[in-house]
């Protein structure tokens, strides 16, 4: 029995469930399955110490646990609105913790799991989904971009990037996410050109979670995703999204190509979005809960789990300890997100340019003089 | 009895569902707006009862569904296209600005272009970034293109049929925070011509320009001047291009003073070209210069400022106190 | 020998020519060689009558014929500017003979051999060069739409149509003509999506002449052009653009698919531009004139006029009786050129709208009054 | 001595080699800028002597071009981008107003953009569509650029280096009708700033306002009005966004006229922006309104068209006219 009917046998005996969107032989790169068990792939081999899957783990599980605190807070108005990456963690963990460094990751507005792997503070991103800022997190330092909302924009801004590395001899590389559905976007493609016609040091990440919003991939692309690849003349792989270590190793091997002066990678991380689109999304009114159902026996965190528990490489203590520190870790982000001060009105003028102007200047001394006139 | 109490949103709804029930060649293209019904929920319940053939869910590509309008548009088919947010209509600038706009004239007549572009537009509803802009001068100033924006239920009902009508493109401008708000409509009524302003409340003091989202605040304003003893005068515009500035002559050549409010940025705002024509055509009546309300000369800010960056009440009495003050 | 190796054979002796954009087998569908030999192909079959031969070629010829004159009429300043078709007659004349009447043609700026084909009147597009309108000719009744100059914009607005044709249950077909840098804009890359998406009946033609003004193949791709449609999951072909039977076959396959139901194709017509990009180009700055001689010994005219003579399907009488037919043309559109009348100034606002607005009817009122006290 | 009798498309060209040189950060990209040099040869001879790395033939593409740009400001280079001409700007324009102009506010002034968009702009040269246009109001109505029009080669060769050398995004207008229009151009000298305007011609009787192309016909209707004894101040505008005004409020506070001339359509266009604020500053000295000279409210025309589209030297003198005679 292959990987991949493993991988799909699990889902088959849900009842009512119709599964629509399974991938088929031999496109899929798995290497950890959906119960537990681990599998040699040819191309993508990855040696993981005990330590690295352990921690592996954690970051799934405290990225999970951050999106679910996050949803909470954004149902008791704390945030005005989440887009969860429920389902997505091992795709994302995998792809950051493939990153070095020195490497510069460009996230769409999802990408909470990078972020995590980036040391990117949790509360600097929800700051951005309660309105405070667009981001509190410095791109440069972290070598994580800015959210990025206009679908598919960022895309062209890593390989740009990625054509400063090269000007610069640096052996780094960029990693531009994106969805399934912004692959329709001229901009990406677009980039894909560049990409390859300047051999970019950049990958291309992107989550098939098989939506946007509503839309599933038949609106998007009669060909499964990572093929579109092959058109603009560079590789494309696909990759289990719900298999960390599968990722990881995918990744890792497409950021390593792109240093040594091998170019772009496209890789598809065939994945789910488990939740809604965002907290303002009600999918029920374009899915079926079974779908759902089918992709609970995928999950990504509960086969990273399987396999630790039964390998011995972690005990219960552990997981335990996982446990405690997500719901410290809670407790922090939402203190923290109910202690956010309010951005100062001013701050609108502040940051336009670098360089201030003075029509701008002397807007912002009518709206101090206007403020200051109700205070009085 | 065929009035009844119908929210922005939902009179928008109705509106489409009759202009496709009268016109067979009216397609509906937009991202999410077949199955899911918009993510305002404004094309709820059409593809189930029109198909998929007329309402269409389109790939994540707005140059796409601009694009494919126009070949629609010459197979004469009449697109009506959802922009999900005002903020994501530019990728699709260029087929707009160089093609819907201009392919009437470059054919001389020939090539029809009846294209309606929806866009939800405007703040103050708490959202990230380019959920919240007002991008109409950008249309305004695009010669070849109509531009409307509408402030009620009622007008949201009867313009959007009329836009859909209208031989030209109509880029259609629709108050997202008013959404929600209602109006008794009556279904059987004749509506007024979609391309013209409206005085939406008599005064004698100041005249003060609105439309969209802010036709509320200024009537809301209006109503606070009323109680100090300040009588405005409130025009809604309702259509940007063409402009339809006599009622507006007619009212500050009796009022003398004239304040134009808008959630755009000031600089080349909507604003900027009323203050210009207002001020030829009725210079001798001006007491005081045309003054102008709008959003600042920055991108749309973080919601948590939104209140600060959007005009409201305060702001409009604001103006006319300076306008009075001249 | 193959096809391909006969036809690049001719170009090999060729002193000091690089030729460096020879396809290599076995890609390019050829049916006839540029030494005029007739090929068969296993998947593009032609029977093409006598009458319908001497037809394409005096289609070629005139052509031709109408693009030298338009230079001419261009240098001596009747004319703002001409994009000469030169060397590109077979890929316009074949593709533009493929179509059905019922079949709409959406043009760049350089398909005037699809114009003819059209039947649109050389004056209405010479017109648009001259600077008097923006193509007198009437897009809906000749079904060839009015020029494009914004590249790639008509790759949408076609399978737009093919849209509307579908929804018309028609049996007709879209046939969109772009060039090779063109293949790099986002628009483009979205018609493909949409035209898949959709199962659209449009055809895209792109006429990779090896050049974007100055800019060669490898700044908009590094594989094949026809190979960037299996990426979006359509068919892509490769074609002797310089082979007018060739070019006829497989675009009249094409477009039959397309009626048929069977969605769109992507063809890559392989020809040279063997002019300048337009009358304002210098192309020394950029190629050398050995690349150009190599080209000449590919000419798309060439081959028909030896085949027809060696298989004695026309005679010198013909071919003489073309020439004639040429030189009558150049004079009737040399003459009408210099006949043409100057729009009239309100021109500027008439076309506007369908429906005049009154502050546009009072900028012509004050327009004509403007002029008219210049006149008093 | 390093004054020089240069082109206007000289000095650029000069300019741009000199930013190269101080700064191995600066990036030319664009269509045809390196082995052909431009389609205006504006970027001559700079891929031969500074490599294909730093001066990008780029695929055809613009929404490339500016995106790419963005990602390499990130990376701390200094792009200037070439667009081939005015009308293909627009795949670009998602890529303009979504990121390059929002990206500084976005990361509070973590993200530099130091981008130059230079765009030969106007009509004049019997080109065929889109290649004539004059789309300024679109970026000035955009806040986080900055935008600017030369008008001459002194300002050529100094603005496109002060351009490069600004910490924000700004869009570079190119007046390519003037390319091969000749000044004498020291460049040993220090240069004024980039974002200010300037009294190009002192007068008494109206103020006239221009930038980029109109400045030579402004400087020009300036000339025949002397001859009739009126005496016009001229201000090269320089600056559209930020727009310095307080030279022209000096000039109207002293002439109490002010006619604004450009070739864009006049709805919307720079001169309703300035209309606006001349009449609010100056509201009591005015003795007239503000008036514009622009192009129509219709697409670029036909080239055989564009002298009747274009303002000239008439059309100003007759605005003038009409301002006296107030
Ligand atoms: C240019 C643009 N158009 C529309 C939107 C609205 N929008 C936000 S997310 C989304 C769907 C994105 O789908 P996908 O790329 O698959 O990413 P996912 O949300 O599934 O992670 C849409 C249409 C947008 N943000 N930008
Ligand atoms: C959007 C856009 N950008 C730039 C141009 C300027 N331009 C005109 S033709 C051309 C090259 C087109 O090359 P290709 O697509 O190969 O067609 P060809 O001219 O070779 O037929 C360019 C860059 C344009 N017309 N439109
Ligand atoms: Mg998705
Ligand atoms: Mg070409």
């Amino acid at each position: 029995m292959t990987a991949l009917q493993q991988a799909t046998e699990v889902v088959d005996p849900v009842p009512g469930a119709d599964a629509p969107h399974l991938p088929t032989p031999p496109d899929l790169v798995q290497l950890l399955t959906p119960e537990g068990q681990r599998l040699e792939h040819p191309d993508y081999s990855i040696d993981v110490s005990a330590d690295e899957l352990r921690s592996l783990y954690r970051d799934l599980a405290l990225v999970r646990r951050w999106d679910v605190e996050a949803t909470a807070l954004q149902r008791q108005g704390e945030l005005g609105i989440w887009a969860s990456l429920l389902g997505q963690e091992a795709a994302q963990v995998g792809a950051g913790r493939a990153l070095r460094p020195d490497d510069m990751a460009f996230p769409t507005y999802r990408e909470h799991g990078v972020a995590w792997t980036r040391d990117v503070d949790p509360l600097h991103v929800m700051s951005l989904f309660r309105g405070s800022d667009m981001g509190g997190w410095d791109p440069l330092a972290t070598r994580f971009n800015l959210y990025t909302v206009v679908i598919g924009a960022q895309c062209l801004h890593a390989t740009g990037y990625a054509m400063g590395l090269q000007r610069d001899g640096a052996e780094s590389a960029a990693l531009a996410f994106l969805g399934d559905g912004a692959t329709s976007q001229g901009e990406v493609n677009e980039a894909l050109i560049w990409a390859t016609t300047f051999d970019a040091p950049v990958v291309f990440f992107c989550q098939y979670n098989q939506y946007a919003i509503s839309v599933p991939i038949e609106r998007q692309s009669n060909v499964p995703l990572y093929q579109r690849a092959a058109g603009f003349g560079l590789p494309g792989v696909r990759v289990d999204g719900n298999d960390v270590l599968a990722v990881l190793a995918v990744t890792r091997a497409a950021l390593a190509a792109a240093r040594e002066g091998q170019g772009p990678t496209f890789i598809e991380a065939f994945t789910y979005r488990m939740g809604a689109h965002t907290t303002s999304d009600d999918p029920t009114r374009y899915r079926l809960a079974s779908e759902l159902e089918a992709w609970k026996l995928r999950d990504p965190i509960a086969r990273v789990k399987a396999y630790l528990s039964r390998s011995g490489l972690a005990d219960p203590a552990f997981f335990a300890a996982v446990d405690a520190e997500g719901d410290e870790l809670a407790a922090r982000l939402r203190q923290g997100v109910l202690g956010m001060a309010d951005p100062a009105g001013t701050e609108i003028f502040d940051s336009v340019y670098a360089e201030m102007t003075p029509p701008l200047a002397q807007q912002r001394a009518e709206f101090v003089a206007y403020h200051q006139g109700f205070e009085s | 009895m065929s009035t009844e109490t119908l929210s922005l949103g939902k009179a928008l709804n109705l509106g489409l569902r009759r202009a496709m029930e009268d016109d067979p060649k009216v397609v509906l293209m937009g991202e999410d707006i077949g199955r899911l019904g918009g993510v305002f929920r404004i094309t709820d319940g059409l593809q189930k009862d029109f198909g998929e053939d007329r309402v269409v869910d389109t790939p994540l590509a707005e140059a796409g569904i601009l694009g494919t309008a126009v070949g629609l548009a010459m197979r004469g088919y009449r697109p009506v296209c959802e922009i999900q947010f005002d903020g994501f209509v530019f990728p699709a600038y260029n087929q707009l600005v160089t093609q819907v706009a201009k392919i009437h004239a470059r054919s001389r007549g020939k090539l029809p272009m009846p294209i309606v572009v929806r866009i939800p537009f405007g703040g103050g509803i708490g959202a990230v970034e380019h959920h919240s802009e007002s991008p109409e001068a950008y249309f305004a100033h695009t010669a070849g293109l109509k531009v409307v924006a509408v402030s009620n239920p009622v007008d949201a009902y009867w313009g959007i049929q009329q836009a859909i009508a209208a031989p030209d493109p109509v880029v259609f401008l629709e108050p997202k925070r008013r959404y929600w708000e209602k109006a008794s409509v009556d279904r059987d009524a004749t509506p007024g011509p979609l391309f013209a302003s409206r005085v939406v409340r008599g005064g004698d003091d100041v005249t003060v320009l609105a439309y969209g989202p802010m036709v509320k605040t200024v009537l809301q304003a209006a109503e606070a001047a009323a109680e100090e003893g300040r009588s405005l005068e409130v025009v809604d515009l309702r259509t940007l291009s063409p402009l339809d500035l006599e009622p507006v002559y007619d009212s500050v050549r009796r009022t003398g003073r004239c304040v134009v409010v808008h959630e755009a940025p000031l600089t080349l705002g909507l604003g900027a070209e009323i203050a210009a024509r207002v001020t030829e055509t009725c210079f001798h009546s001006l007491e005081a210069p045309v003054l102008r309300v709008g959003g600042y000369d920055t991108p749309y800010p973080p919601s948590k400022l939104e209140e600060e960056y959007l005009p409201d009440l305060d702001r409009v009495l604001d103006a006319v106190d300076r306008s009075l003050a001249f």
